[in-house]
């Protein structure tokens, strides 16, 4: 086998941090973070199945091995708790791993190493080996795939000591979440949603958080570890992730039309949660529904009605409602509409909390 | 220093390879030679017209086997439906066709009606659909451990042959599979389709040391490393590892050795990790056109004979589109319905609200 | 390597189901109900690591192969992916398996199998292929343990479509629960309490529903597949499984002193879960504590508090406390005292719900 | 019926096992052996008396190495520590102290302190004990490939050692890192320490054909099976696959044949699984003595030698046990400070909330 390291030259055009705004797709805008967090970190490296000549099965790490070589972006053999067990390896030896599953589906031959190893390095170790393990995984549903292609792991991760979670939107969002967590030392599940890459948006440069689409409804958010109220209102707080706060908004939209004024809060980080945001935008509301692609028992929507729950249990006018998959396997192409939380359920989990009358 | 004297034997990679025992398989009839002439033309056709489906949006979606006709129908057509068992990777339409398994239910996971197919696994004795890479060989040595359990039923056991690539032989659960079944000596075929690629990976990046195969013996496991593009060779390959497995004797490895000609699905694109020139030289000879000529000159076949199986495969897949183009949505009552064989309050309750505000009733 | 099946003669001299009361420990209870089963149905098959001849690092196999023979009980190679994974197969050929992982943390490499075959194989296939899979994990902590044998998994299985979640608390649930799972057509994990193993109770064999230690205090739930009350209590309910369900009762007994009447209901199964009981029981207390030692967030503890918040938000008078595990990787043993929910803080919990005042 | 023709031959299956390059160790010095005397005569006696503490109270639990010095000692000797990286399991005592690792530090593990231990894994070069079987091997693995990433200092790569057991060779990861370790040509030496058993399966039961060191010929990667209670083979087969991986030739597997002569950990009861007679047939002669006898044959020590190493290994193991006794429990806080690097508001509430609660600050 010839070497490892120089079957391409790497490039010297390393892209600097842009600035202003842009209109890009999400795929374009995660590609972009990936070229500048492996520009302004060498020790930065990008591995997985598929993600060096191919680019990877959605083209986010496209021609970032012609730039940065193959020692930087390289394709690994067809196996994931080796892929995940190598970037220990690599952490250990002070390197920043961004390994890539190919699918959400495909994670769970790597659980053992992301559950034992990944997360609990630091903590074994008592700091001196940090795990600065950025993991992308293209997540959730609703793009006809097949089996195993349209999963949502958030509540499995989040339960996980030891791990942080981070979902993101929109373009703007998947830039500078990424941006974020590829430079920070923990390890972090990075959920891509996956019905998302080709949808545009505008990507704000110079401030990670300018609301986006920034229909000029509120600044939001804060902190970069942080919940974004993603649209500004006074009845009732949708909370989402994900491929889903794109749908709250429609749905807010329409509930506009009926006099309903909606608020809509991007989680954003699904571990830790932002509990401070929760409290405030449903304070403010008293009534929340949370929605989730992922089944209802035990899912991540448990926790965060459970959090508002015991922060506004004074002020709520309702129990929080869940709009969520059901108790199912993900299903076929055919059936991912009855599964996935649609403007329908939306509605009539609002109808409910609105129409809440105490017994 | 450390001389031979210090070194101990190790005891599988001695220089003899691990035999295969069992009766060699009597020669293909003719009529079995024209049998898989007209089940390679089917498979070819329907494969193909797969892909067109997916164009004319008949389909979201197909991942093509172009090339691996004579593996999938030659090993195939060496199962015993009565009493064997297959666990199939998400590629396998030529080894269904074969096993002669209901087409439309087959295809039914390309329309996105039902993960898995539409087929009965158990009267069809393939098991359904599998897109886990590498997720279903473990199955195929339980299934095959349950036959040792059972006993013979008549001095000759069922065996499960279990498919997968290249590419999956990566995956650690093919390791445990082939330990597990070699330590329980399980009557298993493990049946690799080398095809060169796993997605944009050429073997060479997959495979260290260059042969699924060459891993069979750390194992003990006897192994076939055999011509996958000649159905006849794969064939008497599967019909010999069968022969060893039902006379009790432990798990065979299959190595078919082809190429993966068409894209990896229908959303791949090839032109991106491989260029034509290296496409045209790793396909070699078509496998369909070989085995034409081979019949032809043996006088096993002639022009008229393949232009019947042609009309034939021709009319086979207009009757398969059209099963497919009737194909409707299952009830989405099913979501709920089938999680479980006793169901639960809680999917009760779901459905019950999911037919409420979906269905409006 | 000599016949796999014979290497020992099975004994003729099966047990029958047994009558009256007995006082036993839970892993003899246990290794009575799998007794059981194996002379009951011949398709059942016991397998894992160390379960044959050492009769299991806990001994709840223990003589089990001796009495079957090899080809019913036997030790399998260590890789947790191929116990299930073969369990799969067993199952698609007839059989009912009774695998065992070895410890909760030795779970995680088989989590492909149990997440993506086990837990769909009947799906998948439409009802043709069903699981009948008993999966048996010795299970949370509080034995001094070294890493990896100390945790507790149920949220992440309650969360899997597909998958049954049981959990018993003294010799008797042990008993009946195990008897009942294992001959189901469907796939239940099968939580054991290892700090619970060496503790003796009665087992009365003719009733499944007695409660146990039948304190007379309440007949208790009523279906094999419900929650049921261990203690009855008019203040508040504790509700609790596993190894937490010894505790709560322990807490109730502390808190009686002070005048505090608390109900203790005790899960029993994890998924899953009656809704019923949780409902019935905060409608007359009013009030609820939920217990795990999982860590918080996420745990299934978000969705038993979920849940009864939903159906008794009216007449809830605090929000349902969580008092569990921390957000942290299990510890060593010098520590998990610190770890486990101990009396203190769980008496803490309580006391927070009950001076609960609306702000 | 298949014959030689219709089969391709499998590269790695060849009669010549694949060769190891680089040069030669030279002999072991006197001193040398001397010192690795010292250390397993320090080995034995720690491991002994760690079974007592266990006893006594004093640690709540030991996996002893009893008969597997020679593996762990010698093989330890050979780590280079101002550039190489060694991953163990939880039963490397010899390893660690072959290595200078803090044996308190080292101990703590056991006495239920610190998972892991309190060593510091930068400094001695040891990863954090590990207590998922196979579950290190692929950090060896990714640590190796950053060597080569980042290239030989001077020459001459960092190498990774991982340790595991037959036991753990049944694993997936074990394969994957095997394949990965050979496609990447990491430098990784893969040391297995078969000592017959895993807990109660004794190594027929659980590796299929026999030998780890047979499967790696299946992945190109040279294997050396050695007498691994032979010390002096050992620390020369360790220092030849050392020099192998060092020179950038990729991954090298050593399986050492060695025995497992005590309980898997002082909860196990050996007796129901394997008798006195097995026991002793299957330990063979004990490494220690065969070493001692070896040392006064070639008249490289004597008597007062051995006194003293054992006066030594008893005031260490004092010292240690002191140590160990002295050890407190670690504060809870650090449950919550070391989870993270960047800790979370929800840790520090509820890292608050235990000091009030169990505190009672
Ligand atoms: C566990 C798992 N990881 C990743 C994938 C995504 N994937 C689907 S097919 C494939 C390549 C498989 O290659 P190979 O095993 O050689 O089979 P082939 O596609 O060539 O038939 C990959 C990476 C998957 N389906 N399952
Ligand atoms: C993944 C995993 N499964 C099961 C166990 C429980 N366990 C601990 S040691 C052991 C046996 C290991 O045998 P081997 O690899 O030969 O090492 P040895 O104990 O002989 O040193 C088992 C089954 C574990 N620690 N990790
Ligand atoms: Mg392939
Ligand atoms: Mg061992």
């Amino acid at each position: 086998m010839s070497d490892v390291l120089l079957e391409s030259e790497p490039s010297m055009d390393n892209r600097s941090p842009r600035h202003g705004v842009e209109q890009l797709s999400m795929q374009q805008a995660l590609n972009l973070a990936l070229d500048e967090v492996l520009a302004e970190n060498s020790k930065a490296l990008i591995f997985g199945e598929d993600c060096g000549r191919l680019g990877g099965v959605f083209r986010v790490t496209d021609g970032l091995r012609a730039k940065y070589g193959n020692g930087r972006v390289f394709d690994t053999p067809l196996a994931e708790s080796g892929i995940l067990g190598m970037a220990v390896g690599l952490a250990m030896a002070g390197f920043h791993p961004i390994p890539e599953v190919q699918f959400d589906g495909f994670a769970y031959p790597a659980i053992n190493q992301i559950v034992c190893q990944i997360a609990r390095m630091n903590y074994r170790s008592r700091g001196i080996l940090p795990m600065p393990i950025t993991l992308r995984v293209p997540s959730f549903g609703g793009i006809r795939a097949p089996e195993h292609h349209g999963e949502s792991l958030e509540a499995l991760f989040a339960h996980v000591p030891g791990l942080k979670v981070a979902s993101p939107s929109n373009p703007h969002e998947a830039y500078h979440l990424l941006k974020y967590a590829a430079t920070r030392p923990d390890p972090v599940i990075f959920m891509e949603p996956k019905s998302r890459y080709w949808q545009k948006g505008e990507v704000h440069f110079d401030s990670a958080d300018a609301t986006s689409p920034p229909d000029g409804s509120s600044p939001g958010g804060g902190s970069p570890t942080g919940a974004k109220v993603m649209r500004e209102g006074r009845h009732l707080t949708l909370v989402a992730w994900g491929a889903m706060v794109a749908r709250c908004l429609q749905v807010a939209g329409l509930a506009a039309e009926d006099g309903i004024d909606i608020e809509v809060l991007d989680l954003r980080w699904l571990k830790p949660i932002d509990e401070a945001a929760l409290e405030a935008s449903v304070r403010k509301t008293r009534r929340a529904v949370v929605v989730h692609e992922a089944p209802l028992t035990s899912g991540l929507g448990a926790e965060v009605a459970q959090l508002i729950t015991r922060s506004c249990f004074d002020t709520l006018k309702a129990p929080v409602e869940r709009v969520t998959g059901f108790d199912v396997p993900y299903p076929s192409g055919d059936l991912e509409d009855e599964y996935i939380p649609n403007i329908d359920r939306i509605l009539f989990g609002i109808q409910r909390v609105l129409e809440y009358r105490r017994g | 220093m450390v001389t031979a004297m210090d070194t101990l034997p190790t005891p599988a990679t001695g220089s003899e390879a691990v035999p295969l025992s069992g009766p060699a398989a009597p020669p293909l009839t003719d009529d079995e030679l024209r049998a898989l002439y007209s089940l390679m033309v089917s498979v070819r056709h329907l494969d193909t017209s797969a892909i067109a489906w997916q164009r004319q949006g008949l389909i979201p979606g197909y991942a093509p086997e172009l090339g691996q006709e004579a593996a999938q129908v030659g090993s195939g057509f060496a199962v015993d439906t009565s009493r064997d068992f297959v666990f199939p990777t998400y590629r396998e339409l030529g080894v269904a066709r074969a096993m002669g398994v209901d087409m439309v239910a087959y295809m039914s996971t390309h329309k996105a009606t039902w993960h898995g197919g539409l087929y009965d696994p158990l009267e069809s004795r393939l098991a359904p659909i599998q897109a886990v890479v590498g997720g279903s060989v473990l199955h195929a040595v339980g299934w095959a451990h349950g036959q040792t359990l059972t006993g013979p039923a008549d001095g000759r056991l069922g065996v499960a042959m279990a498919y997968f690539g290249d590419g999956a032989s990566s995956q650690g659960d093919i390791h445990e599979a082939m330990n597990f079944a070699a330590v329980m000596k399980a009557p298993v075929v493990f049946f690799v389709q080398n095809n060169g690629w796993a997605i944009s990976l050429p073997t060479e990046l997959q495979v260290a040391g260059g042969s699924v195969a060459g891993r069979a013996a750390g194992y003990g496991i006897p192994a076939l490393r055999i011509d996958g593009n000649d159905v006849v060779a794969v064939v008497d390959a599967t019909r010999r590892a069968f022969a060893h497995c039902r006379a009790g004797n432990g798990p065979v490895l299959i190595e078919a050795m082809t190429y993966r000609r068409g894209p990896h699905s229908t959303s791949d694109d090839p032109g991106r990790y491989r260029s034509l020139n290296e496409e045209r030289d790793g396909a070699g000879e078509d496998p369909l056109e070989r085995f034409r000529q081979r019949l032809l000159a043996d006088g096993v076949a002639g022009e008229a004979f393949f232009a019947e199986a042609l009309a034939a495969a021709k009319a086979e897949e207009e009757e398969i589109r059209a099963g497919i183009q009737a194909l409707g949505p299952r009830p989405g009552s099913e979501m709920f319905d089938l999680v479980f064989q006793e169901t639960t309050p809680a999917l009760r309750a779901q459905a019950a609200s999911w037919r409420e505000e979906s269905e409006h009733v």
